[in-house]
């Protein structure tokens, strides 16, 4: 039984708050939470010691949403989220090594080292997003394309609150409503786009009201069994109806936007703090675990063990992978589908050519 | 036989959805309307709803939802009403469809292609004239093209349809109601043109014209009047390829006439007669230049209304026997 | 009194039906409309006489739009909208001749020929814009200058059915709303964009309420009156509360979309014909001048036939006018603000350099 | 005294904001957070919310509402957070900001500067390394400049304020921490340096290499390396203005050197090196050199993000030294 408080409604009923789980998928459930957030612990740590470079967006705080929405589908439905999209990544059944090592640049990363942090692929996940917005109109597109091949399958769109506001937004949620798309537009509301506040933002900061005649679920994105539970009735109801919904997880970063913020400036580290200790994702599921005699303190410490040790030789496979030699093999391939390119393409100068095939 | 250039469109849009289910129309007005230029004229008939859709007037939102279903699978033909308007959806033609492949290390491919007219059409004015040749075909990723003739046009079309990269195809409304004459194998439902290969169009002696697109049509009329008045022998190059450029045909054309002058509609600056003359100079040709290269190309001002101001701002057959002309020494 | 059914308010109410004219401001909106049809009509006989060439929008059946508008603000109010403008251009004060002049492409046009019918301009009248929701930021831009300025005046931003999906209105509704802009947001439902009908582009087609978050108002756009009165309302709304406000004016083309359109192949004669039989807005005021004694049908056509009048007299100074000499005069010129070009614009190849100052 | 580029541009404004009350700042985190780059560190504190806005991460909006209000009589500077950005405003910089002074016919001009870092930064990956001097340097209608020391962001930026037209300021995010001498005059609130004018940063007689922004940095390595290991003097040329483009300095330099290697971090098809290649050829100083232009830029692939491929994708110094050593036919 979720607490009544964690759905809100707009032009739709909310999923009932009764919810069956199986020991396995609460315990399921944990164990990725707490992968995600040594994953992106992990990620950190590299970047203090210098061996992550450029853009590197943590989710630690947000591990409910990824969490909770993959536990609702299958690999057959689809996701495509912004650049903070390492939690999703792993959900959608990449490895560490293959994560981390993407974010080193290395041979064994995800994109081959070519993407970086904000661009990890995976089957039917589509990135990892620089653009903010972009992947709003892409998601209807999978989910368009679903339709188009008759699979009985939803995709996730998700988003920021920043990302909320831009105008490919509404033009989706349009064509999504007009021609019956199963996409769900989930909005991760984090208060924060970058430094500036939801409320700084955003017109309307009732982000599942903005699809206006599309329906909208808010839903608690600190609970991961009521992202879980909405995420099966978000997905059923695109599904059956073959239209859209929005959705809203409200949640919370407890890092700054990227590794150049602190994250201090444009809020209080009290706000941070009482977040943290009132409604941590982890916390909040390790409380239910044992309460409902799932699993006791020490049985879920040895978990977290157990992925902690797991992550740091992920990181260690990870580290020991190779550069890519960027002349022979990456910096010249990929550029078009290999077999399709062009006969050659030009280096820096005159004298650096590269000779397809 | 011949045909014209919007039904050389038209007939590879239709055998190319025949051959693959997962091709699709999507664009403004192409349904109901049959195109705003008649392009896709009958093919919501033949192919229904599913597969020929009016969008709403949201180029950044249609081309994004395009792009994801080629992501996703599909083969989508996404038709600008004109180029112009693709300016709201450029970021997800760069950086969703020409770049993913790449960013993804070679997991996420874009079959897609954005195709309508581009370039000036008649008494349009500034923001209805763009030519968007130079600005696509700068960015690795994309593979673009200008088709000429009917045969180009169905060539091109159809190849870029097949092909599993994002391709953009660059037509010209002037030219939809030219009637070219067409070849048997032209006509065939397997035609391809290969990308990256100029064509000679008119075979010439003493000075090459490269034109771009309906440019050929105007490097015609100048190679007619040098040959006319000057006993000149132009051979006239149509570019056919934006992205890859075939430097070679154009280097080996320069190499036996020593001269040439290019002819397109874009702007001047970093524009595509800048690229040739660049690479001109870089190729083996360059020892075999008895002249600078010239390039023409549109006036360095937004295009006017006016009509004799709009004459004056476009080029013409005369400006480019001016621009031959200095080429080859002639008072 | 004006028609109960005229307004309908969203989360706003609607103004007062009630309306006191005088009797020269009925006769000057007459005027105003009879006016504007025969420029219109105008320019259609000059466009198949191929004087007039390239695109042509005109607005045929909305006549009480700008008609009305104008005469609810003054020309310290703002006005910009797209490419069908120009009954705009002629409230806004220019001359029938300058306005067939631009179309021409005549020395005396409005923009000296360089724009043509889609890019006319005068003092708060911001044209004219040929690309589809551009004008909508735009207009936001302009409310944004006249409040930054202090100025207790507002802006009319006018868009179609078709525009109103585009992104860039709702990026535009949020900024209004954020930082309180007195804009008008307004809406010439004119049932179709092209050959689309509102229903196949718009998931909603009660464009008055896609602000959202924003007040609405739905008129009437074939009663001058009560697009006098809405718009009234409009102004003063917005200014005294510095705050936008969205209005859809329902309104009919009776011409196609543009010259190239016969307008015939996505609705029926009969649909046209049923509009302008009923509710033509010139025709509507017509009866209203007769009823309530203003004018009798006489002095109205005599009315009309000075407007005709003069309509043909200017048309035939715009004839008279030379074209731009390209090279001396217009190529070159207006491409920066002069006095601050360049050294100099290349013209077409190598030969052709023109040398400012 | 020194400066960095950061603070010239942050004075710049400042100054310019004290000195005409129309001209604002507007863009992403401008004001609380100082910028993301902190470029206008301060100035909300200085001038409060009405002149110093934060938007929404809606572009095309706020570019939008940016012109407009230049329109209507105020001077925005609208801020890009990165330029790559700016592509999802494209259409009004283009076609609302550029073009309209001239599609009125003189009547409505736009004063409006958009300004941001440009080009690749660090590690950024392909999304977020385009840069934009080609294209926007393609459009008639607007002024482009690409400072490169914190002289040229002072006077560029204060001129580009300061000018009746669309100016765009390409800077360059890691030029922003670079510290530069600074003249006496260079920090005189009156400061302004003419557009279209390139700047020799260092004489010499051997090669010309220009350099656009962060570029001048690249070429002033070559000649150093070019003097150590070949005696060789080069001339380096920062480019400056990308629009209009000063060809003249660049062939008087040609003319005394007889060979000139380009150096930018835009794509070469259609690029800065391209252009000038082709203007150098059309000029009079085309029979002064003896080796073809050679340009060095940006492979031709979407930015990689690990480090070696991206060092392998970026020109510097010895891509540099090799191009000019082809020039001077050193083995
Ligand atoms: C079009 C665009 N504008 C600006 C940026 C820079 N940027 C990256 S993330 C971000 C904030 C986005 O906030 P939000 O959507 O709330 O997502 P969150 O970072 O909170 O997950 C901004 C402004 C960008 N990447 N793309
Ligand atoms: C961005 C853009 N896309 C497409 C067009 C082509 N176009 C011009 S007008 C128009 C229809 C607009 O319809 P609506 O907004 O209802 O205005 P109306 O013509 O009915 O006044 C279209 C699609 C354009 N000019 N700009
Ligand atoms: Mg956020
Ligand atoms: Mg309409």
């Amino acid at each position: 039984k979720l607490d009544d408080s964690v759905f809100e409604g707009y032009k739709i009923d909310v999923p009932s708050t009764e919810i069956e789980v199986t020991k396995g998928e609460l315990l399921g459930l944990y164990e990725k939470m707490v992968t995600i957030r040594r994953l992106e612990l992990a990620c950190d740590a590299l970047y203090k010691a210098k061996k992550i470079r450029g853009f590197c967006h943590l989710s630690i705080g947000q591990e409910a949403v990824a969490a909770g929405i993959e536990g609702a589908i299958t690999l057959d439905d689809s996701i495509i989220t912004s650049y903070r999209c390492h939690g999703f990544a792993y959900t959608r059944g990449l490895s560490i090594r293959s994560i981390i090592g993407e974010l080193m640049g290395r041979q064994c990363g995800a994109s081959k080292g070519k993407g970086g942090s904000m661009h990890i692929f995976a089957k039917n996940f589509y990135g990892g997003n620089g653009i903010v917005g972009a992947q709003i109109p892409l998601g209807a597109g999978i989910g368009f394309a679903q339709k188009y091949l008759e699979k009985p399958t939803t995709t996730f769109a998700l988003y920021g609150d920043g990302a909320s506001n831009q105008g490919q937004a509404f033009e989706a949620f349009n064509m999504a409503k007009l021609w019956g798309l199963p996409v769900i537009f989930a909005c991760e509301n984090n208060k924060y786009g970058m430094g500036t506040s939801a409320e700084r933002s955003s017109a309307m900061t009732e982000f599942y009201k903005r699809g206006q005649y599309i329906p909208g679920l808010l839903v608690n994105g600190m609970d991961v069994l009521a992202v879980l539970q909405a995420s099966k009735f978000a997905k059923k109801y695109t599904v059956e109806n073959s239209q859209p919904l929005l959705m809203e997880f409200v949640t919370y970063r407890y890092g700054g936007h990227s590794m150049s913020d602190p994250g201090t400036t444009y809020r209080s580290r009290e706000e941070v703090q009482k977040v943290r200790a009132a409604r941590d994702p982890i916390e909040g599921l390790k409380k239910h675990i044992m309460e409902w005699g799932v699993a006791n303190a020490n049985e879920l410490k040895n978990i977290e063990k157990r992925i902690r040790g797991m992550v740091d030789e992920e990181v260690r496979i990870a580290e020991e992978s190779p550069f890519p030699d960027p002349i022979e093999e990456s910096l010249f391939s990929d550029v078009y589908v290999a077999g399709t390119e062009p006969a050659y393409a030009r280096g820096r100068n005159s004298l650096e050519y590269h000779q397809y095939k | 036989k011949e045909m014209t250039v919007r039904d050389a469109l038209n007939s590879a849009m239709e055998e190319e959805m025949k051959r693959d289910d997962r091709v699709f129309l999507i664009g403004e007005e192409v349904a109901q309307y049959n195109g705003a230029y008649k392009i896709s004229r009958g093919l919501l008939d033949k192919f229904g709803p599913k597969r020929v859709i009016d969008t709403p007037i949201t180029e950044m939102g249609f081309t994004g939802l395009a792009t994801g279903a080629a992501f996703a699978g599909l083969r989508p033909i996404c038709e600008f009403m004109t180029f112009n308007f693709s300016m709201q959806a450029i970021d997800h033609i760069v950086n969703s469809a020409a770049r993913t492949l790449y960013m993804s290390g070679g997991i996420q491919a874009c079959p897609i292609v954005f195709r309508g007219p581009n370039g000036p059409a008649a008494a349009v004015a500034a923001q209805h004239s763009q030519h968007f040749a130079p600005w696509y075909g700068s960015i690795p990723g994309l593979k673009v093209v200008s088709p000429y003739s009917a045969e180009d046009a169905r060539g091109l079309l159809k190849a870029a349809i097949r092909d599993p990269n994002p391709v953009v195809v660059l037509e010209n409304e002037i030219l939809y109601g030219k009637t070219f004459p067409i070849s048997k194998e032209a006509l065939s439902e397997d035609f391809v043109l290969p990308f990256g290969l100029a064509k000679v169009e008119r075979p010439g002696k003493d000075i090459t014209i490269v034109g771009e697109s309906i440019s050929v049509v105007t490097a015609l009329e100048a190679a007619d009047k040098l040959k006319a008045d000057y006993g000149v022998e132009a051979e006239v190059i149509n570019l056919r390829s934006i992205r890859p450029l075939d430097i070679n045909t154009i280097a080996a054309s320069v190499k036996k006439t020593n001269r040439i002058v290019t002819v397109d509609q874009a702007y001047s600056q970093h524009g595509i007669g800048s690229e040739i003359a660049a690479q001109i100079m870089e190729s083996d040709a360059f020892d075999y230049l008895d002249a600078p290269v010239e390039r023409v190309s549109m006036a360095d001002v937004p295009m006017p209304y006016s009509h004799p101001v709009e004459a004056a701002s476009v080029p013409n057959a005369d400006v480019v026997v001016a621009a031959a002309k200095k080429c080859l020494y002639i008072k």
